[in-house]
């Protein structure tokens, strides 16, 4: 059914304004406020966008789907979608193929990761940094360790990557005493790891927190314990958001590996790409830094965006 | 001569039983909502009253529409089932293993079902032979199935891409419409109509209905009566265990894959269905082609909020609940000043 | 022997009143888990002085403060579900609460006592207003407590972001972390602020009216409104005081990491305030309430949170594990198990726990 | 005991109960009764209340479980396990209080079970056709079957249980004061069913405490007391002073001795205490005048739905009045609610004592106090010595049993309860109290007591209302009777001498003709 007439704004004549729908995951964090906010800042107005928003309820994906089906229906021009999880997106990407609305994905991939079912993927690599995080480990511990893991919800797939990464990486000589999830959250954490510190004796050298959020909570559980984070016990968090840097230039955390939420301004780049007709790259892997010690936190704090 | 002289109602004419009454005035009020909240969204945004739109609101809410009328038969009784939304992930879960592991679809379609079935006599035994109140007994087997399909699996399990199981979610185009603008059924719509028609007869033309209505108005008086409240209740339960386990084989089917995330706060979306629908909470009360409209309700305010796309992200979850209350508010509104003539 | 028979005849005789009550199985649950949790390690009801903080140190004092903010919630539940309602809301006025005295103290910016003072009244205050909404939607406009916490669930988690625009906000203020880390006596802080609140509570509701004309209200609200009972009032009340403690039990868990999480603080806190005063013995179809009963349910379920921990019980398996956990006291509690331990035939064929009246 | 043994009939009962004893935790309320029913009779169980009758019935039925004895139905040995159970062994049954589901019409509420299925399920047409048969038996052919039941009288809802009761062919047909809230009239209707009933070969096993019903009807009878069998016997065998004698323990002559205190008309001169003038509301009732002074006792009469209950409670603002002026003791009232009735010193003691009256769950010194409780306000709560006095006062003045303050009230029998919610209002000390059917249910003995209290508390200065299907019981109690008809307001007379129940039949009689 795809027929000839075009959607009526097509990216092509510049002065258009470009509706783009955004299915986004909504408030859920620091990371991923910074991350949408950014989005929505780059796909301003004076870019020359009007910017739908369309953030999911409490993560579930059939709420992204429904966003996304809409999207179609309407008929924009481009889709940034930003998905809760990886799987089961096929058959709506094949309908906004359909539609020949070009879809950018944007920090989730999609798995089966069937690159002709969209434009790119602009992502940090999740793997990858926890694997940088696994690698600093092993480096800090050559005689070994204990270590817990603070995880997310089992199940999601943030969770399984950087489990993966980080599972992949670690030195044998470290051991995994256990993995609890403290739902991403602070208090969780807390909580959480002052009941593992007094499970293990408090013979626990290492954290790894897989975001920030639950490893400042865990820094809060040692300092509870009497102890001292960063020399006692260690601690490693993902994301690299403006509170896990200032703990970390406070010697609290001992390791933040970014995962940069800052790519506003690749994805328009992509977009009014693909609107052209031009070819893109399938993955553009976002870089992302770590910071492994206080004087590079204080550095990067005074430019911190999130 | 005789003296009594009881209260002489007029002789009910075609007109005055045909006239809303008070039981369907909040089911006629959500349907009203509903057309005033289309043509709302056709003259706001475009595009609503569309072929592609009208199918996907219902290719997309076809399993919280078999979910919904599940919940109508337990909040009908005056109870309550939590668990739908966890038995989603443990039936979709188990059964896409199953198929992958090369099981025969036709089986996994009726053990996804089972599944949920056994959830609901888990639940409906608890109730009734146990004394557990609903939202106790109901909120156990949701810890139990989420649970259950965590430790099967984290991960998500994809359904190969030749499983039968994915034919219930083909496309079927009923009008070629330009583009994409195409009137669009699926296999998993029909299964959610049937449910639908099934129900209604059920619940309308079934001594077994009319002792759910009766359980809802007072329980102890049904027991009296001499109806099978137990049999009933337990039979309530059952269904809508059945009837999530269905869903999941809509929902698995439309996507494709199974995790033990999915379906995390859809017992919810499903009671505000049913209320919205004009069932009372406290039971004995509502009708099913209610909590329908409900359902329809629900995915067009999604659709509505997607399409107007300014909301600040904080202020999402204010609107949904706005738009809920307005509508109960409304609802309640009509309802009481109808009470009032 | 027959010279101290008088003495034990006594204790006897507590015993048996205590086994009259409907929270008695939750008292032998928490006392397993217990149990359980000793089994790994022998010292766990162990408390000692932390050297480094000077504080008491033990699982039994992380288990009291951990109960603490669910205690708040599920006594205020008590009360609202005693008048046939419910409260859905709690865990989103945890979130308000917590967001406005976070938003509050980070803007003015000084750790002064008098900030963390009017940063909890501000939270408290707010929480009243929510409260008082739920209420006027209940009892005047007449819609189903249900629906109109879930509303306001959903209303309140929405506000909570609206004032910290979405952000996680943190602040610095030693007095307002005092209330969820410091301890008095050695005790949490947080804890004897929620048994205090508890006792006030009970004596408010016990030594006046109140709690009569709550059950009143929840049994057989039309016959309580012929009797005079004023159900407007009392119903306002209920969800503000319900909403006023969810304010504190916000205020507890944000200032225990002294970080309001918009989407995380008072996530699904409802769920286990209604858990906790079921388990504590309360219908959950009005009338009758413990909250003594409530209160020894929200420790059961701060004791079964920290368990799950400290058994290194999986993730993925936590959510069975509490179910079997629920399942097994639901099924203590149930008169047809009651009356197997107490060989003794309930009368009633019906299986409603109520005598099928005259 | 030694039980009068009827002479053997020829045919064999077809319930037999031998030595039933059931016990509940503090009470036993049933010990080792006996009890036979054979077919084409009509037999009543007499006896005080809380003697043990509705148990004697659920225990029948399977309601509750028996401790010891043994149950024989047609001849076999039968344990139920409850009402259904009972009823397809053709046992039907109509318990005390009226169990019907007030969210379906009337015709779902008689034809519940018993729907009649066509091709496409339910038929609905011939099921409301059915129903409305089955109401027409008792005289209910103007009662449209699709109305929903929360519409209609609770007098009406007594019918349509019974008419229920009737929908399946059953042989034994149980009804536990089904008259209590009938006014004669749809007595004489009943009755003529039952009578046709028992002709056709049905055992009928009703209970009443109207001793004039039970002779019309009854041709034999069981007594019990306090949970204890004391015989049975062939009603025409037994005089009523002996019945009344086998059902207290003691010989009794003064119960029918409360005379006439009526027609006292100093009361015309007098301010009223309570005047209202064109009371009413829409749909409900049309303007009434009514004035009650102090020491009076001002009844109100008229049939089924006329209107007597909506009036007492526009007078208490149970319901809100749309139009009418109060002036209570000489000052303009408003009473929009039952705080502001209660607090302007009137009580309303309800018909509908399950649904409106009794708070179940909680105990019956709680239940008593309750009224006096909510006038005095949350904050100022009774003393527990408080408390424990208005129950010492009224548990033994209005002889409940057990007079237990502790136990829960919806344990207690329904004549007690009634006893209890009497209680409750007259603890208030009210200066205008309302009695809707305040008798109802109330064991002769009882109801003559409770009739001589209104009488004393009038004699006190008290301005009563009292409303009651017994016209008798009216007429003997009230110094003026309004008669309502069709929400109407048709007389007002003082009572005399020459004043019967006759009297405001006719006027009810004439009244309608004239129209
Ligand atoms: N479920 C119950 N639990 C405890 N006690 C009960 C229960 N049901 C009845 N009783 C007690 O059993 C006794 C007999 O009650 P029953 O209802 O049979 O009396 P009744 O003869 O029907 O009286 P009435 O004329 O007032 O209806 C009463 O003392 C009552 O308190
Ligand atoms: N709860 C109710 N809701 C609506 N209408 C009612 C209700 N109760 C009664 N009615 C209507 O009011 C009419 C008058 O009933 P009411 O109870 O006042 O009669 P009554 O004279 O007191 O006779 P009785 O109580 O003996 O039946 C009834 O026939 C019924 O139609
Ligand atoms: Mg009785
Ligand atoms: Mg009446």
């Amino acid at each position: 059914s795809s027929g000839s007439d075009e959607p009526a704004a097509s990216g092509d004549d510049g002065g258009e304004v470009t509706t783009v729908g955004f299915v986004a995951v909504g408030p859920e964090g620091g990371w991923r406020t910074a991350n949408e906010q950014n989005i929505q800042d780059a796909f301003s107005a004076e870019n020359g966008f009007d910017l739908k928003y369309a953030p999911s309820s409490n993560g579930d994906q059939n709420s992204q789907i429904t966003a996304f089906t809409s999207f179609i229906d309407e008929g924009v021009d481009a889709i940034l979608l930003s998905a809760t999880e990886a799987t089961g997106w096929e058959d709506v990407l094949a309908r906004a193929q359909e539609a020949e609305i070009p879809v950018v994905l944007l920090d989730r991939g999609i798995e089966p990761d069937d690159e002709s079912l969209y434009t790119s993927r602009i992502a940090p690599d999740n793997v990858g940094i926890s694997a940088s995080a696994a690698e600093w480990a092993n480096e800090q511990f050559p005689d070994g360790a204990n270590y817990v893991v603070l995880e997310g919800p089992p199940g999601l797939s943030v969770v399984n990557d950087r489990n993966k990464g980080w599972d992949e990486a670690v030195a044998d000589n470290l051991t995994k005493l256990e993995s609890q999830s403290a739902n991403w959250s602070t208090e969780e954490a807390k909580s959480v790891f002052e009941t593992m510190l007094k499970a293990n004796g408090n013979d626990i050298q290492l954290v790894f927190a897989q975001n920030d959020e639950m490893g400042l909570g865990a820094a809060l559980a040692v300092e509870e314990a009497g102890l001292t984070p960063g020399t006692d016990v260690k601690i490693i968090t993902i994301d690299g958001t403006q509170a896990a840097l200032e703990a970390l230039a406070a010697g609290r955390l001992s390791f933040v590996a970014e995962y940069n939420p800052l790519f506003g301004e690749d994805a328009i780049e992509v977009v009014n790409a693909a609107l052209e007709g031009e070819d893109v790259e399938s993955s553009i892997v976002v870089p992302s830094t770590t910071f492994d010690s206080p004087e590079a936190a204080t550095a990067a704090l005074p430019e911190r965006q999130y | 001569m005789t003296l009594t002289q009881l209260e002489r109602p007029a002789a009910p004419s075609l007109l005055s039983r045909m006239k809303p009454n008070l039981e369907t005035l909040p089911t006629l009020a959500a349907v009203a909502i509903f057309v005033a909240m289309l043509i709302y969204g056709e003259i706001a945004y475009g595009r609503i009253v569309a072929f592609s739109t009208i199918s996907n609101l219902l290719i997309n809410n076809a399993y919280l529409i078999i979910l919904a009328v599940g919940l109508t038969f337990v909040i009908l009784t005056g109870g309550i089932d939590l668990s739908v939304g966890a038995v989603i992930a443990i039936s979709s879960l188990v059964g896409v293993m199953l198929a992958n592991a090369g099981w025969n679809p036709l089986v996994v379609f009726v053990l996804m079902i089972l599944i949920g079935s056994l959830f609901g006599v888990a639940s409906g035994v608890l109730i009734q032979y146990f004394n557990v109140q609903p939202f106790i007994a109901t909120l156990a087997m949701m810890f139990l199935a989420r649970g259950l399909a965590s430790i099967l699996s984290t991960t998500p399990q994809r359904l190969d891409d030749d499983s039968a199981i994915r034919t219930l979610a083909t496309p079927w185009k009923v009008y070629d419409g330009p583009k994409i603008d195409d009137l669009i059924t699926t296999p998993n719509v029909l299964i959610a109509a049937l449910v639908v028609i099934v129900a209604f007869f059920l619940l309308h033309r079934t001594r077994f209905g009319r002792t759910v209505y009766a359980i809802g108005g007072s329980e102890q008086s049904a027991l009296l009566m001499g109806l099978p409240v137990v049999r009933t209740k337990l039979a309530i339960y059952v269904i809508s265990g059945t009837l999530a386990g269905l869903a999941a084989v809509v929902y698995t089917s439309k996507l494709g894959i199974a995790q033990n995330i999915t379906g995390v706060g859809w017992e919810l979306d499903a009671i505000a269905a049913v209320i919205i629908g004009g069932t009372l909470l406290t039971g004995g009360a509502g009708f099913v082609l209610g909590s329908v409209i409900g359902a329809l309700v629900l995915g067009l305010m999604n659709v509505l909020i997607t399409r107007d796309g300014s909301i600040p992200p904080e202020a999402t979850t204010i609107i949904t609940g706005g738009i809920l209350l307005a509508f109960v508010l409304l609802q309640r509104f009509v309802v009481s000043r109808k009470r009032k003539t | 022997m027959s010279a101290s028979g008088t003495r034990p005849s006594a204790a006897v005789q507590f015993v048996t009143r205590l086994f009259h009550q409907p929270y008695v199985w939750a008292i032998v649950a928490l006392l397993l888990l217990l149990v359980v949790n000793l089994t790994k390690n022998p010292a766990y009801l162990g408390v000692s002085v932390n050297a480094a903080t000077g504080n008491l140190s033990g699982n039994v004092i992380d288990i009291l403060r951990a109960s603490a903010p669910i205690m708040m919630i599920a006594v205020g539940m008590t009360l609202v579900i005693a008048t046939r309602g419910i409260d859905l809301s709690v865990g989103s006025v945890m979130a308000v609460a917590g967001a406005v005295s976070m938003e509050f103290m980070n803007t003015t910016g000084t750790g002064s006592f008098g900030t963390a003072a009017v940063a909890v009244l501000l939270a408290l205050g707010i929480s009243a207003l929510l409260g008082t909404l739920n209420g006027i939607l209940v009892s005047i406009v007449g819609l189903q407590p249900f629906i109109t916490t879930l509303v306001m669930m959903l209303a309140g988690r929405g506000l909570a972001k609206v004032i910290t625009s979405g952000q996680n906000t943190s602040a610095t203020n030693e007095p307002f972390r005092w209330i969820a880390n410091g301890t008095v006596l050695g005790f949490p802080v947080v804890f004897v602020i929620a048994v205090l609140i508890v006792a006030i509570l009970a004596v408010l509701v016990r030594r006046t009216a109140l709690g009569l004309m709550i059950e009143s209200i929840g049994i057989n609200p039309k016959a309580a409104r012929m009797a005079g009972i004023r159900p407007v009032g009392i119903l306002i009340s209920v969800y503000i005081v319900s909403a006023v403690l969810a304010g504190v039990a916000g205020i507890f868990s944000t200032a225990s990491v002294m970080t309001v999480e918009v989407s995380k603080t008072g996530m699904t806190a409802e769920m286990d305030a209604i858990l906790a005063v079921v388990i504590g013995g309360t219908s959950l179809a009005g009338g009758k309430f413990s909250l003594t009963g409530s209160v020894i349910g929200a420790l059961l379920i701060a004791t079964l949170d920290k368990t799950i921990v400290y058994m290194s019980i999986p993730s993925s398996a936590t959510p069975a594990f509490k179910a079997v956990v629920i399942v097994i006291i639901c099924l203590l509690q149930s008169p047809r198990v009651r009356s197997m331990f107490n060989r003794r035939k309930t009368r009633v064929t019906s299986t409603r726990k109520e005598a099928v009246s005259a | 005991m030694a039980a009068t043994a009827p002479a053997a009939t020829a045919t064999a009962p077809i319930v037999e109960m031998e030595n039933i004893s059931i016990e509940f935790p503090g009470v036993k309320a049933l010990q080792n009764v006996n009890f036979r029913l054979f077919p084409g009779e009509v037999h009543t169980l007499m006896g005080e209340n809380g003697a043990g009758k509705s148990t004697l019935i659920k225990a029948l039925t399977g309601v509750y479980k028996i401790d010891s004895g043994t149950i024989t139905v047609a001849g076999g040995a039968r344990r139920f396990t409850g009402t259904a159970d009972a009823q397809s062994a053709g046992i039907s049954t109509v318990y005390q209080e009226v169990n019907l589901c007030d969210n379906l019409t009337v015709g779902e509420n008689v034809m519940l079970g018993h729907e009649v299925h066509g091709p496409f399920g339910i038929n609905w047409r011939k099921t409301h056709q059915a129903a409305h048969e089955a109401l027409e038996r008792l005289g209910l052919g103007d009662l449209d079957p699709r109305q929903p039941l929360s519409t209609i009288s609770l007098a009406l809802q007594q019918l349509v249980a019974i008419s229920r009761a009737m929908v399946t062919d059953s042989t034994v047909l149980i009804l536990d004061e089904p008259t209590s809230s009938l006014d004669a009239n749809e007595v004489e209707g009943l009755f003529t069913v039952i009578r046709r009933l028992r002709d056709q070969g049905v055992a009928i096993l009703f209970v009443s405490h109207f001793l004039d019903q039970v002779y019309a009807i009854s041709d034999r009878l069981t007594v019990l007391r306090n949970g204890e069998f004391v015989g049975e016997h062939l009603t025409r065998e037994l005089s009523r002073s002996h019945l009344i004698s086998l059902m207290i323990g003691k010989d009794v002559d003064s119960l029918n001795s409360l005379g006439s205190n009526r027609g006292r008309t100093a009361f015309a001169e007098a301010a009223p205490y309570y005047s209202a003038k064109s009371l009413g509301r829409k749909g409900s009732i049309e303007p009434v005048d009514i004035d009650v002074h102090a020491g009076e006792v001002v009844g109100l009469a008229g049939l089924l739905g006329s209107g007597r209950t909506e009036l007492g409670r526009l007078i208490y603002g149970a319901d809100r009045a749309d139009s009418g002026e109060v002036t209570i003791d000489g000052a303009a009232a408003q009473v929009h609610s039952p705080v502001a009735g209660l607090a302007r010193g009137i009580a309303f003691s309800t018909e509908n004592r399950r649904d409106e009256g009794i708070i179940g769950d909680l105990t019956v010194r709680e239940n008593l106090i309750l009224a006096v409780q909510a006038r005095r306000g949350w904050a100022r709560p009774l003393s527990r010595r408080e408390q424990n006095e208005i129950c010492a006062k009224y548990l033994v003045e209005l002889n409940v049993r057990p007079a237990d303050p502790e136990r829960a009230i919806r344990n207690l029998s329904g004549g007690n309860q009634q006893k209890v919610l009497l209680g409750r209002w007259l603890a208030t000390n009210p200066e205008l109290l309302i009695l809707d059917e305040p008798t109802r249910g109330i064991d002769v003995g009882a109801k003559a007591e409770i009739q001589e209290t209104i009488a004393a508390l009038a004699e006190g200065g008290m301005s009563v209302v009292f409303i009651s299907s017994e016209l008798e019981e009216v007429v003997r109690l009230s110094e003026r009777i309004i008669v309502l008809k069709d929400h109407r307001k048709i007389g007002e007379i003082s009572n005399g001498p020459s004043v019967t129940a006759d009297t405001i039949v006719d006027i009810i009689a004439t009244e309608g003709s004239s129209e």
